[in-house]
This record gives structure tokens, C-alpha cells and sequence, in this order.
């Protein structure tokens, strides 16, 4: 392995270890405040990840949605809600255990599993802006789920308000 | 090429309905138009079609208008797809059923506007409250109608088929419910309305399940529900594969029966014949449209639709079309004695309606396959004339029944001659459509059953004498509705003074169903018999065998002296009865001499309170012997619950209570406790287990994640070892 | 390489000069090529890296000037002149006295939030400079979709102020957080739907290929100048982005007489001369956006002969822009909040979609006609 | 970069950001948090689905699968959140709690 | 492409510090000298009612409006995310491209309609 390669795989660590510290933060920390906080890390790391696999694209996607709207919206939630939230005693309800338990054998069935199989690699690398490319493909192949989007969007948002509203 | 829009037809009178249900709604006028415009474009549409099959000639038969491009959902290896067919028989409904339903359309406009006198004593006239939803509804009746007629596969067909028996639920049960200000009807018609509704929808339910019952197992027989795939030889011949279901009765013969089944509820043949006189309840469009013209002839169509799969039933030794004939004979002459009684204008035409479907099962049931299917049309547009007419007497007159009228061709000619010329189309007098269709069914009842090669048929013969004496019958009853309503004295001056020629757009309808009428006989007549080229000459899809076609021969000269003789014999002895002396105000029917058949008659053989459903006049309405005993039936089960068996409890009981007596101490500590013991140790075990059912999301998640790691643990093993 | 190169094009000159200087030393070296490359990259992004950290905070420095100077101008006042001529030596004066400031953190807030919270919102700010076109080749990077990322960067100021809001333990400051970020999201969606006309015409995301579509005729070639949709959509750029930093006459979140000063009432010292350089800095960079957008960046006379006029071409833009805003500012009362939200969603966010619309329609007619007149040519 | 690092990687982060946000969403009080944790699992799945495209994909310029699903499946996140975020806003108004174990009318 | 981004991972590391270095530089030269009335939370000069710092006493009560305009703001950050690679796809540009997106932008737009006509556009 050449020089790239090492640094490269450092790199992955680094944001791997930092994205999976902020997502423990995420579903650890008592206050929701700071978990959202650490959640807006998560996405950071998640779309550093998109970079490495050259999805650029995708990667300022999920920091303007992700980032700047979903975490928004999140924090926006906390803040409606924020009367109960100092007054819990544990942020961890009485099943963690068993939860904690139940997935750690999961991991472990889904982390051999990940090394078992021989997965068919054929990718080429990507050079270039793949943007246009994209959205040839979002008018051509994913025309209808392209339209349905919208309907989607105008359902959750009639849905969004009806429940929302006082 | 208008062939490939085949499939568009249907389409133009259930947008009708669509923008009319969703939008305009609250505008009578332009909803009116609107449904007339998709008929009208539907019509257009129709006619192409109709003409270019014309131009394919009997060829037609063996190579169809047939195209299935929307995939509906595919299964294994096929798929169910949306398409058209149009053969010969087709492309005949395609023209007949857009041309009488735009007659009834119009006819409609006119019709759903109620007159009453107000307050003040000036009449009134007004808008039904619920217009514009009949007329969404007669669109999506015509529409699914339509879609019926150009069905590709039989699940298309049922779809449709289904969506019909809606619509004639909801418009037979169209004023059962009553808006403050309508003045048309009374709470006694609310409650007909309602229960025969019900009564219609329940009866034809039966035929319905039938229907799927017979649809699923041909698909598992034949393995598609494609008219073309179906009868090719492979597809029937795959119904004799598999084991007989019931002894002798081969898969043809039980799947054949029970979608005749379906033809039985929806064309009102005998024994479910019940629910059609007391669909008139409905606005008479309806009747015309649903009842006389085109949901209950789509029964017929299914049958002729399915009439391969019948052919080749009889062929490898089925009798379903034995009994088709012998149901469709039977209800011929049957629904026509019924007829005789009734004196609701409307009842009257809807028990003809039952005997001439009879008429055409018959004439399928023998294998006269063209005469029948010339029937089904001539018959929709004479019947369709029949009812509007009658209808133009009610809105004129203002009542249903027969004993109130008379005299009325002074108020009404128009709508007295185009009823006369529908009802001489229907006893079968030259030169109306109805002389040519039944002489032809009569005919080859009468060559078949007594002059074939084979030998004589008694089946047949017995088809025979029913229908002629059916015919008889016909023109007697017809007459008896003619001279009651239309000759002698008024027998009520109130009604009389009331009545009044029917505006433009009533009469026009008439008129124009009327020129139909006049000349529709002429497309088969036995000299020259174009319809019976054009649809029998070729056989059928999946059955290209020509019906057998005999030239005009002396028989056939026979045959229409014996029909008109038939005919005029009828008519004459109902001149005899009502046209000679006629019936004054307040005399009964000279028929009630007959004592206990004319009750039997007028109450239609009990039938209704025998297994039916009894609607009174008066609206209200009472089950029939049969459903009672169920009923009863089930009143007993209850009844033996309580007492018998709570009885035999409470004995066990009392035997308890003197055994505990006997036994005391040892009893009470020692049963007793076993009982109570067990009890609490299932209301502990019931208290722990409810405790899963925390209500708590997690929870309910985590058990799933329980199981994916089960999997999980099941992948590890696996892998390891 | 002659003189006149470095003469006409300074800047990138001396960064190829020093970049090849390194590449051979580190090969006389006999340093590994993979080694070489990951060593000169490091270098010169150092310093470009710094060269933008420099200008940046200066940048500010004299935009706090400039304003006070202007907005005194403008209510016929003078202005900073004490320290130095004309008060230029004013904001290093700001800086130190910033830096001794107190930093007094009240009770009850949550520390850490209140720390990072000025972090948080300084740091998308910086990161906008790494894909700004300062001039010819004058970007430290340049993006395939550069405009997306800067609008992005854009997107991240809420959770700031969010932060800011939050940490603070105070009334003001958590109702000038949640004003601040509603507002905020109010107004992003028309900005980012009005750069979206400016995609449609030139067909690219990468913000040097946006400004190189422009190099029309002495500055006709600027989408400020494709009428009608061009300055319609500058104008509601501005005004979204305005608000969206949360400037005059958009700066109900801090307003003094409801709210104090909003979300950083209970900020004093550096942090709250972050918040300060944050707001300016994003000044600074809806500015240059816009003047790359809109008016061609660096694209002016003879840009192509002498590049290193393009550097100021681009400031020159820049300032003017920035001046309009501070004369928003000097001019313009405050409006009310529910004045704000319904011009942002009752008529900027429609106006925008219709413009996109029209854009794209006009580019679609625009192309029809263009193939017709060329079939008649042809 | 897709010769320096295995796609095992890539897989193997994502099976472990899944599974901490399942952690989250089984075992946290708030639901706030809870959706939290759902939104984690969404860009696990997302990881995938792009790993998958740039591994798996003989031309990933011209097949952009992987993208425009990531797309989608953010678009559904977002609304997912939107509707979520609204339930738990009405019960807490309804019930003045966001503690999951508290809302709890279907129990038994 | 990945180079690019790796200048930008370096300025990212930059632009963390940059704000922390005049944090550390102030920590250094400021003076500390906190008092009781200095560190009281800000209130315009009224006294704070409840004097437990962990209390209730800066809650307030936000309206849900707010949240309705977040949610206004997700559904078209969403729109956005589609109309860019629509925008920039101009090979792809005929009437059927415009049609499409019309047709994206009017049910949006219909969103839009909805919430203006049920009144929840309004700031009362």
C-alpha cells in the first residue's frame, strides 16, 4: 500500500471513529439539547464519509438538508418540548439492557456477515461534475418517483400541519 | 383505425362522472350536459367502431378488434392485462347501448324535473334535490356498462359488471330518503325505495358469488381469465385435466352453471327473478336504462360472451346448456302469467322484461345463438320505448297504477303511438322489431324440437310450447296495459285532468327510439338475414364452427303465420276482456273472477313471502317464509341455549349444591379449592403475560429487534459450523 | 516566465514560482514522488490557507470602520477620527480592547453551549472563503458545485444561533434565538431559489464557471444585465440574504428596544467579538456572492491582459455591494416581525418560483427559436 | 480512493452508526430522542446505499442509483421527521410529556 | 475531485482554530474577577424571581408556529436538493423538461396555497 493508501485509511479512521463518537453522544448524552448538538456531528461525519465515496453531490445535500434543515427542525421540537426536559431523572428507559444486548449480537451478526461475503467489486472512478448526470437520471429513469416526491412533500406538510396546528 | 381506441369508450361517460361527482355537482343544468356530452362522444366513439367491424364482415368472429395493453399485474409468468375485444355480437351492443342510453339521457333532463302544485295552487316546477347525482350515477352505469361490453378478460368484465350492480343499487334506492322540500314522493315510496334497494342488492349478491366462485375456478382450471387464451382449444380442453369435483359433474358443466349462476341473479330469471319488479321503485330512467335495456341484458351478454365454454360443455356431455334453456323457458312463460296481474304500469313491463330474457336464455339454451342475440337488441330498444313511455304516463299523470288511468290518448298522442308501437313491437306484430326476433327464436325452437335430423328434442319441444304460450300470454297482458291505459273512460277525472302531452325533450327520445323500433326488425329478416351473416356466420372467437343457418323455407313461411296467429289471438282476447267493454271507475279487474289464481297471480305466487323479501305498499316491507325460518332457526338455537342447556348448567348446579351439602367440610376445603386454585393460577399467568402488551413503542420494537438478532444468532451458528 | 508575467498576475506567479522551488528542492532531496506531492500539498495549502486567514479578519476590521464611517456620513455626523488619520487605526484599537476585555459567563448557562456557540458560527463563515474566486486562478478551491457548498455553509449559521440561543439561560436571549433562526430558515429559501436563476443561465454550479459565462462586452455579459429575470433575481438575492444574516432593516433577532440584543445579550469580550466578526464576515461574503453571481466577479476590461486586475475588479464589487448594504442600514427603519415572515413566504418564495419557471421556460423558448433560425440557415 | 479502502469499511461503520441509532431509538425516554435515534439508522442505510453504488456500479457517472435513492430516502427522512416531530409537539401539548414510557394508552 | 475536498478538510481545520486562537489570546490577557450581581442572568434591572439556577425561571413557552415554518423550510430545502441537478441538466432541456419541473414546482406550490389559505402563514 502507497502512501495515499495509508493516509486514506487513516483519514476513514479518523472520521469513522469521530462520526460514531458523535452518534454514542448522540443517543448517550441526558439532555436532548446537547444530543441534537451531537447529532448535527453525526451528519458532519456522514457526509465527510459521501466525500470519501465521492458522492459530492450527496455530501452538500446532506449538510443543507441534514444540517440546515432536519437538525432545524429538531432543535425547534426540543425547544416546543423544552418544559419536561431537565426534570427527568435517567435519559435511558428500564429496557436498555436487554435493547443494548439484543444489538450488540446483532452487530456482531451483521459485522461477520460484512466480512463473509465476497462482495463483486466494479467500480470505476469518478471524475468530472456528475451533477448534470444526476439530474438526467432524475428526469429520465426516476421520472415518476422524481413526481412523486412533490406529492410526498405536499402530504407531509398538510399532514405536518394539521397535527401541529393548535 | 379507430379500433385501437376501443378501449377509450368507456372512458368519456366515467369522466362524466368524475368532474360531475367532483365538481359541478351543485349545477342540475350543466351536469345534465355534461353526461349527455360523454355519451354523445362515447356514442361517436361507438359508432366508429361499430362501423369499421361492419366493414370486417363476419371475419370479424374469428379475428377480433383485440387488443390488451395495460398491464394490470403480472402473476408467475403471465399477466392480467386491461384490453378490448369487439366481435360481431360486440360491436351490436357497442351500437345499442350508447344509442339508447343518450335517448335516456336526454330523456332524463326533462324527466328529473318534478311538477307540484304549491301553496298558492299555481304548479310548480323543480329540480330533483339530488339531479345532478343521478345523472353522475347514469354515467358511471354507462360507462361501466360500456367497459363490460368491450371487456377483454372476465375479471375486466366483473370489475364492470360489479360497478353496475352499484349503480342499479343506488339509483333503484334513489329517493329512499326524503329532503324537506320534495313534494314528488311520499315516505311510503321512501320506504319501497329502500328496501327494494336492498332487496335488489342482496339477490344479485347471490348471483355474484356465484359468478367469482365460477371465475376463480375457471382461472385455476384454464390458468387465464383472457377471452381470446380461454377459448382457444388447449385453454377449454385444460378443464378436463384435473379430477371431477362432484361425481359425474365434469369442470365445464360446474364452472358453466355457476356463472350462469350470475346471468340468473343479474338477468332476473327464475328463482331469483324476485328483485326486479321491485326495482320500478327507481326513477324510470333507471328502469329503462338499467332494468330494461342494458344491466339485465348484460346477463345475456355474459352468457354469450361465455357461450363457447357452454358449446363445449354440451359437447363433451355437460347438460349447462339443458339448463339454461329449460330455466330461461320456464321463466319465459312464468314472469309472463305474473304479468297479467299487476296493475302498476311499470310492474307490468318489468315481468315482461323477465319473460323476454327468458326468451333469449331459451333461445341460447337450444342453440339458437344468433335469434337470441337478435333479441337482446331488439328487445333493449323496444323495452327501453316500453318504459319511457310509461314513464312520459306517470309524470304526466301522476300515479303508477293502471285502474287509475284510461282514456288517455286524447291527452297524450305522441307518447299513446310510440307506446303503441313499442307494445306491438313487443307482442310481435309485422313489421316491429320484436315480430322479427321472436318469430326467430320460435322458429328454431319449432325446427330443433320437432323437424331436426337427430330426432325429436323433448327439451326443445318443451322450450317450444313455453315460449309460444309465453307469446300468447304477452300479447294478452300487453293489451290489457293498452286498453287500460290508453282506450276507454278516464276512471279518475283528477289524475285525468292532470295529465298533459310530455315536452320536446321527452317526446323527441320516444320518437326517436320508436323510429328504431320500426325499423331495427329489418337488419334480420328470414328473406334476407344480414345480422345472422354478420354475426353467426363465422361462429365465435374460440368456437369457429358457423351457426347452423337455414334458408327461408316453408317452415319458416309456417312460423310466422303460427307467431302472428299467436299474437293476434292474444291481442284479440284482450280486446275481448278490457277493449270490448271497458273498465269503469271503481270496477275491479274482470281478471279477479278467477278467484284464487288471480291472488295467486297479483301476489306473485307467494314467491316473495316464501324466500323473498315482501314490500308493501305502504313501504313497509317483511321477510319471506324462508328467511323467517332462518330466522325462527336461529330464535331456537338462542331459545335452546337459555333453557336447555343453561338449564342442564343450572342442574349440574343444583346437583353441586346438594353434593356439597352432603359432602360439607371436605367439600368446601377441598374442591372448592382446586377451583379457586386453578382459577387464580390462570389469572396469574393471564396477569403476567397481559404485562407484554405495555403499550410502550420500544418495547414492541425491541421484540423485533429480538428477532433479528435471533436471525442474527442463526447466521453465527450456521457460519461456524 | 518573464517579468511581465509576474508584473500583470502577481499573486499566482509567486505561488507557481514557490511551488516549483519546492517540488525541486524536495527531488534534489531524494525525497519519494508520492511523499513529494503530500508535502507540497501541505505547504501550499498552509499558506494559502493563511494568506485567506489574514485577509479575511482584516477584511472585517475595515468593513466595522467603513460602516461607522458611512453610516456617520449618512446622519451627518464624523465618525472615528481620533486614533490615526481618519480613524483608520480604529478597529486594531476594537481588537485589543476586545481582547481584554471581561468575559463575564452569568450563572445557570449551559457552559459548554455557550462557549461553542460562537465557534459554531464563526466556522462556516471562514470555510465560504475556501471556495470564493478572488481573482483569476484566485480561489483556494474551486468547486463542481461551489455555490451549493456556499449556501450550505450558509444553512449552518442556525444551529448557532441556536446554540447561542439556548446556552444562554436567558429570556432574550432564547426568544432573540428562536426569532433569529425562524427567520433565518424564512429567508434561505428564496435566496437559494433565486441563485437557482443564475444556474439556469449558466448551466453550471462551479462558481468560476459561473463567472466565466459572464465575460461579455464590458460587463454586459452580466446576469445582472439578462432582463428581465437578471436584476429581479439580484434584488431578491439580496433582500433574502440580507435577512438571512440578520442585518438592517432585517434585525428584529437583536432588536434592541423588544429584545436587548437578542441572542448574544449575554455575550461579552472575544465571544461577542466573534459574533461581530461572523456577522460581518457574512456581510462580507453574500457580497461577494453576489457580485460573482450577478456581476461577474472578476470579469471586467482588459481582465484577460493584465489578470491581476481582476483582484480588483472583484474588491471593488465586493465594497460597493457591501455599501449598499450599510446604506440599508444608515437609511432604513426596522420592520416587524409579522411584516417579515409574510413578505418572505407570501411573496418572495412565490416570486421566486415563478422566476425559475419563467427562466426556464424563456432558456427553452430561447432554444427552440435558436434551432428553428439555424434550420433556416441551414 | 476505492483501491485504498475496502469496501468492508465503509459496510462495516454503517452496520455500527445503525446500530447505535437502534440503541437510541429502543432505549431512549424522549421520544425527540428516539427520532433521533431513527434518523441515525436513515444515514446508516444512506452509507450503504452509497458505498453500494461507488463499489458495485460498473459505471457509477452514468447509473446514478445509488444517489438518487440516498436522495430519496433523505427526502423521506425529512418527512418522516417533519410528521414525527409534529406527533410528539401534539401529545406533549395533549399529555405535557415526552417520555415514551409515559405515552402509553394501548397498554394491556 | 477528492484533492479539492482534502483543501477543504485543511481549511476546515483552520477555520476550527481560527476562532479559538483570539478565545485562548483573550483568556490570556482579560481580568477575572467575577461577582454575584456581574454573573446574575441579564433581565433588563429586574430582579430574577426565582433564584435557583436550575429553575424554571427563563421558560418560556414558544408557540408552534415556529415549528410550522420549519416545516414550511424542510419541505422546500427538499424542492431545492431536486431543482439544482434539474437546473444544471441542460442537455436534457426540452418542453418536457420545463413541464416537469412545473408540474414538481406547482404541487409545491399547492403546499404553499394550502398553509396561506388555512391562515398559517400568519405571525399573530
Amino acid at each position: 500500500m502507497d502512501l495515499f493508501g495509508v493516509i486514506s485509511q487513516l483519514v476513514f479512521l479518523l472520521v469513522a471513529v469521530l462520526t460514531l463518537a458523535a452518534g454514542l453522544a448522540t443517543v448517550l448524552l441526558r439532555n436532548v439539547f446537547h444530543a441534537a448538538l451531537a447529532l448535527v456531528g453525526t451528519f458532519f461525519g456522514v457526509a465527510a464519509i459521501y466525500l470519501m465515496l465521492e458522492a459530492e453531490f450527496l455530501a452538500i445535500v446532506q449538510i443543507l438538508v441534514y444540517v440546515g434543515a432536519i437538525a432545524v427542525l429538531i432543535l425547534f421540537a426540543v425547544m416546543l418540548t423544552r418544559g419536561m426536559m431537565q426534570t427527568e431523572d435517567s435519559n435511558i428507559n428500564s429496557q436498555w439492557a436487554w435493547a443494548a444486548t439484543a444489538i450488540g449480537v446483532l452487530f456482531v451478526g451483521l459485522f461477520i456477515l460484512i466480512l463473509q461475503v465476497p462482495w463483486k467489486i466494479s467500480g470505476q472512478p469518478v471524475v468530472g461534475d456528475t451533477t448534470p448526470a444526476l439530474g438526467t437520471a432524475l428526469l429520465t429513469t426516476y421520472l415518476l418517483p422524481f413526481e412523486v416526491v412533490s406529492v410526498l412533500l405536499l402530504a407531509t406538510l398538510i399532514g405536518a400541519f394539521i397535527i401541529a396546528r393548535e | 383505425m379507430v379500433q385501437n381506441f376501443t378501449l377509450l369508450i368507456p372512458l368519456f361517460p366515467l369522466l362524466a362522472f368524475a368532474i360531475i361527482a367532483l365538481l359541478t355537482r351543485s349545477r342540475n343544468r350543466l351536469s345534465a350536459w355534461i353526461a349527455i356530452l360523454g355519451v354523445i362522444l362515447a356514442l361517436a366513439l361507438s359508432l366508429g367502431v361499430f362501423l369499421e367491424a361492419l366493414a370486417e364482415g363476419a371475419e370479424l368472429a374469428v379475428n377480433p378488434f383485440y387488443g390488451a395493453p395495460i398491464v394490470w399485474y403480472p402473476y408467475g409468468t403471465a399477466t392480467v392485462n386491461f384490453g378490448w375485444l369487439v366481435d360481431p355480437m360486440g360491436s351490436a351492443m357497442l351500437f345499442m347501448v350508447p344509442t339508447v342510453c343518450l335517448m335516456i339521457f336526454i330523456y332524463s333532463v326533462a324527466y328529473m324535473r318534478h311538477s307540484h302544485t304549491g301553496k298558492d295552487g299555481h304548479t310548480i316546477h323543480e329540480d330533483d334535490p339530488r339531479y345532478a347525482r343521478f345523472f353522475a350515477l347514469i354515467s358511471l352505469f354507462t360507462g361501466s356498462m360500456l367497459l363490460l361490453v368491450i371487456s377483454s378478460n372476465l375479471l375486466q368484465f366483473f370489475i364492470a359488471w360489479e360497478i353496475m350492480g352499484f349503480c342499479s343499487y343506488a339509483l333503484i334506492g334513489f329517493w329512499s330518503f326524503r329532503g324537506l322540500k320534495e313534494h314528488h314522493i311520499d315516505d311510503a315510496q321512501v320506504g319501497r325505495a329502500r328496501a327494494a334497494s336492498i332487496k335488489a342488492f342482496l339477490t344479485t349478491r347471490v348471483g355474484d358469488v356465484l359468478l367469482m366462485t365460477g371465475m376463480i375456478l375457471l382461472f385455476i382450471t384454464v390458468g387465464t381469465l383472457d377471452f381470446t387464451q380461454m377459448f382457444s382449444p388447449d385453454g377449454l380442453n385444460n378443464m378436463l385435466l384435473g379430477e371431477p369435483p362432484i361425481g359425474a359433474l365434469q369442470w365445464p358443466t360446474l364452472i358453466a352453471l355457476l356463472i350462469f349462476g350470475g346471468t340468473v341473479a343479474k338477468s332476473a330469471q327464475f328463482p331469483l327473478h324476485i328483485w326486479l319488479p321491485d326495482a320500478m321503485e327507481g326513477p324510470t330512467p333507471v328502469s329503462a336504462l338499467i332494468h330494461a335495456a342494458t344491466m339485465v341484458s348484460a346477463g345475456i351478454f355474459l352468457v354469450i360472451r361465455m357461450y363457447p365454454l357452454f358449446v363445449f360443455d354440451s359437447q363433451t356431455g355437460g347438460f349447462s346448456m339443458q339448463t339454461v334453456a329449460l330455466i330461461g323457458g320456464f321463466t319465459a312463460i312464468f314472469a309472463a302469467v305474473l304479468g297479467l296481474a299487476q296493475n302498476d304500469i311499470k310492474r307490468v313491463l318489468a315481468f315482461s322484461t323477465v319473460s323476454q330474457l327468458g326468451y333469449m336464455l331459451a333461445a341460447l339454451g337450444i342453440g339458437a345463438f344468433v335469434a337470441g342475440s337478435f333479441h337482446l337488441i331488439t328487445h333493449a330498444f323496444f323495452k327501453a320505448l316500453l318504459f319511457l313511455a310509461a314513464g312520459a304516463v306517470i309524470h304526466a299523470v301522476g300515479t303508477n297504477d293502471m285502474l287509475k288511468m284510461g282514456g288517455l290518448w286524447r291527452k297524450m298522442p305522441i307518447t299513446f303511438l310510440t307506446f303503441l308501437i313499442g307494445a306491438l313491437a313487443l307482442m310481435g306484430i309485422f313489421p316491429f322489431a320484436g315480430f322479427w326476433s321472436k318469430d326467430e327464436i320460435l322458429l328454431e325452437a319449432l325446427r330443433l324440437g320437432f323437424f331436426s335430423e337427430s330426432g325429436a328434442a323433448p327439451l326443445v319441444q318443451f322450450v317450444f310450447i313455453s315460449l309460444a304460450t309465453a307469446a300468447f300470454i304477452t300479447a294478452l297482458y300487453t293489451g290489457r296495459q293498452l286498453f287500460l291505459t290508453f282506450f276507454g273512460k278516464p276512471r279518475d277525472q283528477h289524475f285525468y285532468d292532470h295529465a298533459h302531452e310530455s315536452p320536446v325533450t321527452i317526446w323527441v327520445p320516444l320518437a326517436i327510439l320508436a323510429l328504431f323500433t320500426t325499423v331495427i326488425g329489418f337488419w334480420n329478416t328470414p328473406f334476407a338475414p344480414a345480422f345472422t351473416g354478420y354475426v353467426g356466420e363465422a361462429g365465435l372467437v374460440g368456437l369457429p364452427v358457423p351457426f347452423e343457418h337455414h334458408a327461408f323455407d316453408q317452415l319458416a313461411l309456417i312460423s310466422i303465420f303460427v307467431s302472428l296467429g299467436i299474437a293476434f289471438g292474444g291481442l284479440f282476447v284482450a280486446y275481448f276482456i278490457y277493449g270490448f267493454r271497458p273498465v269503469g271507475a271503481g270496477q275491479p279487474d274482470p281478471l279477479e273472477r278467477l278467484g284464487i289464481i288471480y291472488r295467486a297471480l297479483a301476489s306473485k305466487f307467494w314467491l316473495d313471502e316464501l324466500y323473498g323479501y315482501k314490500i308493501n305498499l305502504d313501504g313497509t316491507a317483511r321477510a319471506g317464509l324462508l328467511v323467517r325460518f332462518v330466522g325462527l332457526l336461529s330464535r331456537f338455537s338462542y331459545w335452546f341455549d337459555r333453557t336447555i342447556v343453561d338449564g342442564l348448567v343450572n342442574l349440574v348446579g343444583w346437583f353441586g349444591r346438594i353434593m356439597a351439602r352432603l359432602w360439607g367440610w371436605f367439600d368446601k376445603h377441598v374442591i372448592d379449592a382446586i377451583v379457586n386454585g386453578s382459577g387464580s393460577v390462570t389469572g396469574e399467568i393471564a396477569g403476567w403475560w397481559r404485562t407484554m402488551q405495555t403499550g410502550n413503542v420500544q418495547n414492541y420494537a425491541l421484540i423485533a429487534v429480538a428477532g433479528a438478532m435471533a436471525f442474527a444468532i442463526l447466521f453465527l451458528l450456521r457460519s461456524f459450523t | 516566465m518573464d517579468i511581465w508575467t509576474l508584473i500583470t498576475d502577481p499573486f499566482v506567479t509567486i505561488y507557481n514560482l514557490l511551488r516549483s522551488g519546492i517540488i525541486g528542492l524536495l527531488a534534489s532531496l531524494g525525497v519519494p514522488p508520492d511523499w513529494i506531492a503530500l508535502i507540497v500539498f501541505l505547504i501550499m495549502g498552509i499558506i494559502v490557507v493563511t494568506a485567506i486567514l489574514i485577509v479575511a479578519p482584516v477584511m472585517m476590521m475595515y468593513m466595522t470602520w467603513l460602516e461607522r464611517k458611512l453610516v456617520a456620513r449618512m446622519q451627518d455626523r464624523v465618525g472615528p477620527n481620533r486614533v490615526g488619520p481618519f480613524g483608520l487605526l480604529q478597529p486594531i484599537a476594537d481588537m485589543i480592547k476586545f481582547l481584554t476585555k471581561e468575559d463575564i459567563v452569568p450563572e445557570g448557562v449551559d457552559k459548554p453551549v455557550h462557549l461553542l456557540a460562537p465557534i459554531v458560527v464563526v466556522i462556516p463563515v471562514i470555510l465560504s472563503f475556501s471556495v470564493i474566486q478572488f481573482g483569476v486562478g484566485m480561489g483556494a478551491v474551486d468547486l463542481n458545485l461551489g455555490l451549493l457548498f456556499l449556501l450550505a455553509m450558509g444553512s449552518m449559521a442556525t444551529i448557532g444561533v441556536f446554540m447561542a440561543g439556548f446556552g444562554s439561560h436567558n429570556k432574550f436571549a432564547m426568544i432573540g434565538g428562536m426569532r433569529a433562526a425562524a427567520q433565518i430558515i424564512s429567508y434561505e429559501i428564496p435566496q437559494i431559489l433565486s441563485v437557482v436563476v443564475v444556474v439556469l443561465l449558466a448551466g453550471s454550479i462551479s462558481l468560476n464557471g459561473i463567472i466565466e459565462k459572464q465575460s461579455g462586452l464590458f460587463g454586459l455579459g452580466w446576469y445582472f444585465f439578462y432582463l428581465p429575470v437578471g436584476p429581479i433575481a439580484f434584488f431578491i438575492f439580496l433582500l433574502a440574504a440580507t435577512a438571512e444574516i440578520n442585518r438592517v432593516p432585517f434585525d428584529l433577532p437583536e432588536a434592541e428596544s423588544e429584545l436587548v440584543a437578542g441572542y448574544h445579550t449575554e455575550y461579552s469580550g472575544m465571544k461577542f467579538g466573534l459574533f461581530y466578526l461572523a456577522e460581518f464576515l457574512n456581510t462580507f461574503i453574500i457580497s461577494a456572492i453576489a457580485a460573482s453571481l450577478f456581476f461577474g466577479g472578476w470579469q471586467g476590461p482588459f481582465v484577460q491582459q493584465i489578470p491581476a486586475l481582476g483582484i480588483a475588479y472583484f474588491f471593488g464589487k465586493t465594497i460597493i455591494l457591501i455599501g449598499i448594504q450599510l446604506w440599508f442600514r444608515g437609511s432604513l427603519p426596522r420592520i416587524r416581525v409579522d411584516q417579515l415572515m409574510n413578505f418572505g413566504w407570501k411573496r418572495l418564495v412565490p416570486a421566486t418560483l415563478a422566476l425559475i419557471l419563467f427562466t426556464a421556460a424563456f432558456l427553452w423558448a430561447y432554444r427552440v427559436l435558436n434551432q428553428f433560425l439555424t434550420g433556416l440557415g441551414g | 480512493m476505492i483501491n485504498d479502502i475496502p469496501l468492508n469499511y465503509f459496510l462495516s461503520l454503517a452496520a455500527a452508526l445503525f446500530c447505535i441509532g437502534l440503541f437510541g431509538s429502543l432505549a431512549r425516554k424522549n421520544a425527540i430522542a428516539v427520532l433521533m435515534g431513527i434518523e441515525l439508522m436513515l444515514n446508516a442505510v444512506n452509507i450503504n446505499l452509497v458505498a453500494f453504488w461507488r463499489y458495485g456500479s460498473p459505471d457509477p457517472i452514468l447509473n446514478q442509483a445509488g444517489i438518487v435513492f440516498a436522495l430519496f430516502v433523505i427526502t423521506l427522512a425529512a418527512a418522516e421527521a417533519a410528521i414525527g416531530l409534529a406527533l410528539v409537539i401534539a401529545i406533549y401539548r395533549s399529555r405535557d410529556t415526552v417520555n415514551v414510557e409515559e405515552i402509553n394508552l394501548l397498554k394491556w | 475531485m477528492l484533492e479539492r475536498y482534502a483543501l477543504i478538510g485543511l481549511f476546515a481545520f483552520a477555520a476550527i482554530t481560527f476562532p479559538i486562537l483570539p478565545l485562548v489570546l483573550a483568556f490570556l490577557f482579560r481580568p477575572k474577577k467575577p461577582t454575584r450581581l456581574k454573573q446574575s442572568t441579564y433581565e433588563c434591572g429586574i430582579e430574577i424571581q426565582n433564584e435557583a439556577p436550575e429553575a424554571q425561571s427563563i421558560w418560556v413557552q414558544f408557540r408552534v408556529q415556529y415549528y410550522i415554518y420549519a416545516i414550511l423550510f424542510v419541505v422546500f430545502d427538499i424542492e431545492v436538493v431536486f431543482v439544482y441537478p434539474w437546473a444544471v441538466a441542460t442537455n436534457q432541456m426540452s418542453l418536457f423538461w420545463l413541464l416537469e419541473m412545473a408540474v414538481f414546482i406547482l404541487i409545491l406550490v399547492g403546499a404553499l396555497a394550502y398553509a396561506w389559505r388555512k391562515n398559517l402563514l400568519e405571525w399573530v
